[in-house]
């Protein structure tokens, strides 16, 4: 698998994911920077965390901009998978790949801490290693982590099934304890909580490594299928 | 045109114009001989700084020479950005620890993120990649409304800054006493990592090369800050500085990514970030260093404002900036590297052969001064000492004794005290996992990090009870080391080396000029006795308000390696049935305890003593038993004594666990806070390798299933019986619950 | 030269975290006559005067200034003092 | 019920990223008319009616609000519409 790491200036967790899906997975990684025009030729692409542009103005408001965003917008269009963990995912909220808004954590605060995720559903290609209804233990790292959305939206995502993780316990103060969402079509997820940082023992937990193992899997079976 | 605001060299003379700059008539009459003439504003200006204490280290130069800055693991001892030891494959840990107390003291968010940024810019112009931060951070009791607010955002600066770059802060250290209600200390370490073949230096060489600026621009903010640092805080502070510096940690992680790929190319000649003093100390220390001159071009600066004068561009602190020295010819390569990164690079001057710091500006010399004469020959004093009559008096005491003990409220009081409170509210804001290498997250103990591609890792750790320090300076320098070093021990690291951090009051006051001394004695022996040299640090004097003076403070931060990451080893108890062991005499020693002052509201008497030679053979004792692998969770005994160390034991255990404790010795023993002691729980199977490891252990009871701390004399009387959930609510709600009454 | 003053601030029913924590602290500190209190953002945008000054701020409020998933904007042009 | 409008920004002199890296960016999207660029709070703070309430929107700016060290503060006073 061919995947891409997308590198703004501020990302700071583009290492992590690299190392991440290297050893995880055994990945081919390639980090690509942000004025790149094109991402066609990778199989998976990965917005990782930090503060792209500082998170000055709102988290991910400036690297949306970034050029080669349009080719990522365009690929995930396509069915592509897309990856974003924290500022990568406010960066696909801020892009509208994905519906809603990050607001400050509730107790204004950063928090950095190891917490715990119910799986909601394991249909989707990022989560199909996971029981559903499984808890996981995957840390959260994140000043802006308050996820928002209208009353509507809220409703469209359960009754699709793209409420992907929630919090065990109210974290940050997210509606409906969302963690992680995905996009209908399920080929775009979400999510605030590092699986990049759970996947060796060492560090505390490896719940995170199911899920790059699930879009390896994902991608081998559609390649059975393709050739 | 504002030059002619500016006074002229005879105004400077006659007004003394330099005593507003911290210049004393005789440094001034020195600077009139060095030049054979008078001094200009500008270069007025550029001697005043740079022989500020902050650089130049006018008082304290003599008396840091005592340190002991080398072994086999030193391979670059103070004098550069940071120091650096060996670790083995190669690699080397590069790492140093600033103060940025006075800032923080009149804006505090702002004062620690700077202070953050500084000492990232040390690590990474040493060409190394920060991975860790930590900080050493000392408050009033949090009772008033000011001491909270001066908390709550130094915590916040630092976090806002550190987790913005993406370098984890693993770890560090909180006190909180009556002493820095006014003066706040914050001190930050960071460690970075290198291949030993990569290590650089600041230096200026080669008549003809460029001097380039790289990164933010520059603005009016900090104007004077080294000077600043080097005084007494007053009421007029605040409205003294000119303008504070704001960190920016965006640039700041360009900047850094950017120097870490230019340090790769050969044609850097050498790289020094513009902290202190910012461009002066930069350019002066380089070419001084090298035995060259600059000459500089000012009206090439990147500046932010209008119409800055050379005296203000010379003397800014803005952040976020260095400068760096290429080859002739060169240059374009530094620049495409930037241009990547969205930074400004720009060449500012030349190296030349004069050993002159020259400048220009809009076509006109405007400075022209001897480099040494700024840098290496600033003036040395040795000021005058005095032993205080408090030691004389304290010596003098028979020891202090708790009155009447009744353990378990003692103890849960003591939980309670914030200095010993757990600080989750404090790293809990901390990015402490970002770069995947934190084995052992903040909470107890020192911080691991592991060595991606090998099997070692890094203990990390900052220490220094200031109380042991002011009832005895040089005792307590030898407990500052001791005590880092055994938190390295206990966590499964050799201490290779330390960076430390003298936070004192004025030094032109004799008793603190003693207390500067003695606690560098103390310090020296026991580096030279642990084998834990002093390869960098800071000294950060005049802390003190119009109300006093704070605790002789100097901050220990230590490195030490894990020679396999399998070795690390954390406090918390592990499984029922494990034996508890104490390593060390508990004796009837409280002076400078947490419980005194808890009891007294105040601290007196002798220090607890310390045997070095002890300390030395215990610490081989515990990491050769570790090693061994017949450890399951190894601690100091530090403030609050054993009854607290088995605490955290319990709380930073395994869920499920407690402990059940049999003391034969008086009930206030159990926080008594003699020096150089272990609890150690062992598997029982490993009880006889353990025991032949470590033959002066106590067994003193064993790990059970129960969430619960019994603790029972030998016949059976129980001396503390509680849960774990209450010591929890005690020791974790403490912090929390303070910060937000708002009484 | 223009200045362009941005106000940003979060939606009518969208929960402000912050700006119940002022208001929290305008309590503690005795201020009892505080009912509400938000936070926004107040952006000064010094442009050029050009044709369609309106139109081209109301462009950048909309793509970068303001997330209308949760915020409102309105702003007011003031003609700048020349430095 | 009155609505009072706070309005905090940095001073003069203080480095100000947040501006900056707006700036860069509305440049990168062409918007090549914009000269500089500050990012202040817009606080609006609904009041009870009650004597000097000037004098106590100056203390809650000099107190909490604001940071006088680095910001400076000014604020008008609007009739609320009732709701
Ligand atoms: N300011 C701080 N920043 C990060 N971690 C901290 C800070 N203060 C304390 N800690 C962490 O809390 C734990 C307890 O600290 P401390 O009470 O000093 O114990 P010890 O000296 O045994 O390490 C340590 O792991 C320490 O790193
Ligand atoms: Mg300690």
């Amino acid at each position: 698998m061919k995947a891409a790491v997308l590198v703004f200036p501020g990302s700071n967790c583009d290492h992590d994911m690299y190392y991440a899906l290297e050893k995880g997975i055994g990945a081919d990684v390639e980090f690509v920077r942000h004025t790149e025009k094109s991402v066609a030729e990778y199989d998976a692409i990965f917005i990782p965390g930090g503060f792209s542009y500082g998170d000055y103005l709102r988290s991910g408001a400036i690297a949306r901009f970034a050029p080669v965003m349009e080719s990522v917008v365009e690929e995930a269009e396509k069915g592509k998978p897309v990856l974003g963990v924290c500022n990568g995912f406010q960066v696909l909220l801020e892009a509208g790949l994905l519906p809603g808004a990050m607001k400050r954590n509730k107790d204004l605060k950063f928090i950095c801490r190891q917490v715990e995720l119910r799986v909601e559903e394991n249909s989707s290609l990022f989560t199909q290693d996971y029981q559903a209804g499984e808890t996981i233990k995957v840390p959260v790292a994140h000043g802006d982590g308050n996820y928002y959305c209208d009353d509507e939206t809220l409703a469209s995502l359960k009754e699709n099934g793209q409420i992907v993780f929630t919090y065990e316990d109210d974290v940050n103060g997210s509606r409906a304890g969302i963690a992680g969402i995905r996009n209908q079509a399920g080929n775009v997820l979400g999510m605030m909580p590092h699986p990049e940082r759970a996947v060796e023992e060492l560090l505390g937990s490896k719940d995170g490594l199911a899920l790059f193992e699930s879009m390896y899997k994902h991608w081998r079976e559609s390649r059975v299928v393709t050739t | 045109m504002s030059l002619q605001l500016e006074p002229s060299a005879q105004q400077i003379k006659e007004e003394k114009v330099y005593q507003e700059m911290g210049l004393i008539d005789g440094e001034f009459a020195y600077i009139e001989k060095i030049l054979g003439r008078l001094p200009n504003y500008t270069e007025l200006g550029l001697f005043s700084v740079m022989w500020s204490e902050h650089c130049s280290y006018k008082h304290s130069k003599n008396v840091l020479k005592k340190f002991p800055t080398k072994s086999e693991a030193v391979l670059q001892g103070p004098g550069e950005g940071a120091g650096a030891v060996d670790i083995g494959d190669g690699q080397a840990a590069v790492f140093k620890i600033e103060s940025h107390n006075h800032p923080s003291a009149v804006e505090p968010y702002q004062g620690a993120a700077t202070g953050v940024g500084g000492i990232l810019r040390d690590v990474f112009s040493m060409g190394a990649r920060p991975i860790a931060l930590l900080n050493s951070l000392r408050f009033g009791e949090l009772d008033t409304p000011r001491v909270r607010y001066l908390f709550e955002e130094v915590v916040a600066g630092i976090a806002g800054y550190g987790n913005c770059v993406g370098v984890p802060t693993v770890g560090g250290e909180v006190q909180f006493d009556p002493c820095y209600k006014e003066n706040p200390l914050v001190n930050a370490m960071c460690v970075g990592l290198i291949d030993q073949k990569d290590l650089q230096k600041g230096v200026a060489q080669g008549a003809g090369n460029t001097v380039m600026y790289i990164g933010a621009s520059t603005g009016r903010d900090g104007i004077h800050g080294a000077t600043f640092a080097s005084e007494e805080l007053t009421e007029e502070s605040e409205s003294k500085r000119p303008s504070v510096q704001v960190g920016d940690p965006f640039t700041e992680k360009r900047v850094l990514e950017a120097c870490l790929e230019i340090i790769q190319s050969d044609a850097l000649i050498g790289i020094q970030d513009m902290g202190a003093a910012g461009l002066t100390s930069s350019s002066a220390e380089m070419a001084s260093k090298a035995g060259y001159g600059i000459e500089m071009n000012l009206d090439h600066v990147p500046q932010r404002e209008h119409a800055m004068t050379p005296y203000e561009m010379m003397l800014s602190e803005s952040q976020e900036r260095m400068l760096i020295v290429v080859e002739k010819g060169r240059e374009d390569e530094m620049k495409a590297i930037c241009e990547h990164w969205e930074l400004h690079a720009v060449e500012v001057g030349v190296v030349t052969e004069k050993q002159h710091l020259t400048l220009r500006h809009n076509g006109e010399t405007v400075a022209d001064i001897p480099v040494d004469a700024l840098a290496e020959d600033a003036p040395e004093y040795n000021p005058p000492s005095a032993v205080p009559a408090y030691y004389k008096e304290f010596q003098a005491q028979t020891p202090w004794a708790p009155a009447d003990v009744k353990p378990e409220e003692t103890l849960v009081d003591l939980l309670a005290r914030p200095t010993i409170a757990s600080k989750e509210w404090v790293y809990d804001q901390y990015d402490y996992m970002v770069q995947t290498n934190t084995a052992v997250a903040p909470g107890a103990g020192a911080a691991i990090l592991r060595i991606k591609d090998t099997d070692k890792g890094i203990a990390l750790t900052t220490d220094g009870n200031s109380r042991y320090i002011y009832l005895d300076p040089e005792r307590g320098g030898q407990i500052a080391v001791a005590e880092a070093a055994r938190n390295i021990v206990a966590s499964g690291g050799r201490p290779l080396g330390i960076t430390d951090c003298l936070n004192y009051g004025s030094p032109e006051k004799p008793e603190i000029f003693w207390q500067i001394e003695k606690s560098i004695d103390g310090m020296s022996a026991a580096c030279a006795k642990l084998n834990a040299p002093v390869v960098g640090g800071n000294v950060s004097l005049y802390n003190e308000t119009p109300n006093g003076s704070i605790y002789p403070t100097p901050v220990i931060g230590m490195v030490g390696l894990v020679e396999n990451i399998e070795h690390r080893t954390t406090s918390g108890f592990k499984a029922d049935g494990d034996i508890i062991y104490v390593l060390g005499e508990t004796k009837a020693e409280f002076g400078g305890s947490e419980l005194q002052q808890m009891q007294e509201g105040s601290i007196f008497g002798p220090a607890p003593a310390i045997d070095l030679d002890v300390e030395a053979k215990r610490q081989e004792n515990v990491l050769a038993a570790i090693q061994a692998g017949v450890v399951a969770s190894a601690q100091d005994i530090a403030e609050g004594g054993l009854a607290v160390a088995v605490s955290e034991g319990i709380m930073g255990g395994t869920e499920g666990l407690g402990a059940e404790i049999s003391f034969d010795e008086d009930a206030s023993l159990l926080f008594s806070e003699s020096q150089s002691r272990y609890v150690l729980t062992v598997p029982a199977e490993k009880r006889d390798q353990f025991e032949q490891l470590l033959p002066d252990v106590f067994e003193i009871g064993r790990v059970t299933s129960t969430e619960n701390l019994h603790i029972t004399t030998p016949a059976g009387d129980t001396l503390v019986n509680i849960s774990r959930e209450q010591l929890e609510q005690s020791w974790k709600g403490a912090i929390p619950c303070m910060v937000k009454s708002k009484a | 030269m223009k200045k362009v003053h941005v106000y940003v601030t979060l939606k009518e029913g969208v929960l402000d975290p912050q700006g119940s924590a002022v208001a929290r602290s305008l309590h503690a500190l005795g201020y009892d006559e505080v009912q509400e209190v938000s936070v926004g953002k107040w952006i000064v945008v010094e442009v050029e005067e050009g044709p369609n000054l309106e139109a081209r701020v109301t462009e950048m409020c909309e793509k970068l200034l303001c997330n209308p998933v949760i915020e409102d904007y309105s702003f007011s042009v003031e003609e700048a003092v020349s430095s």
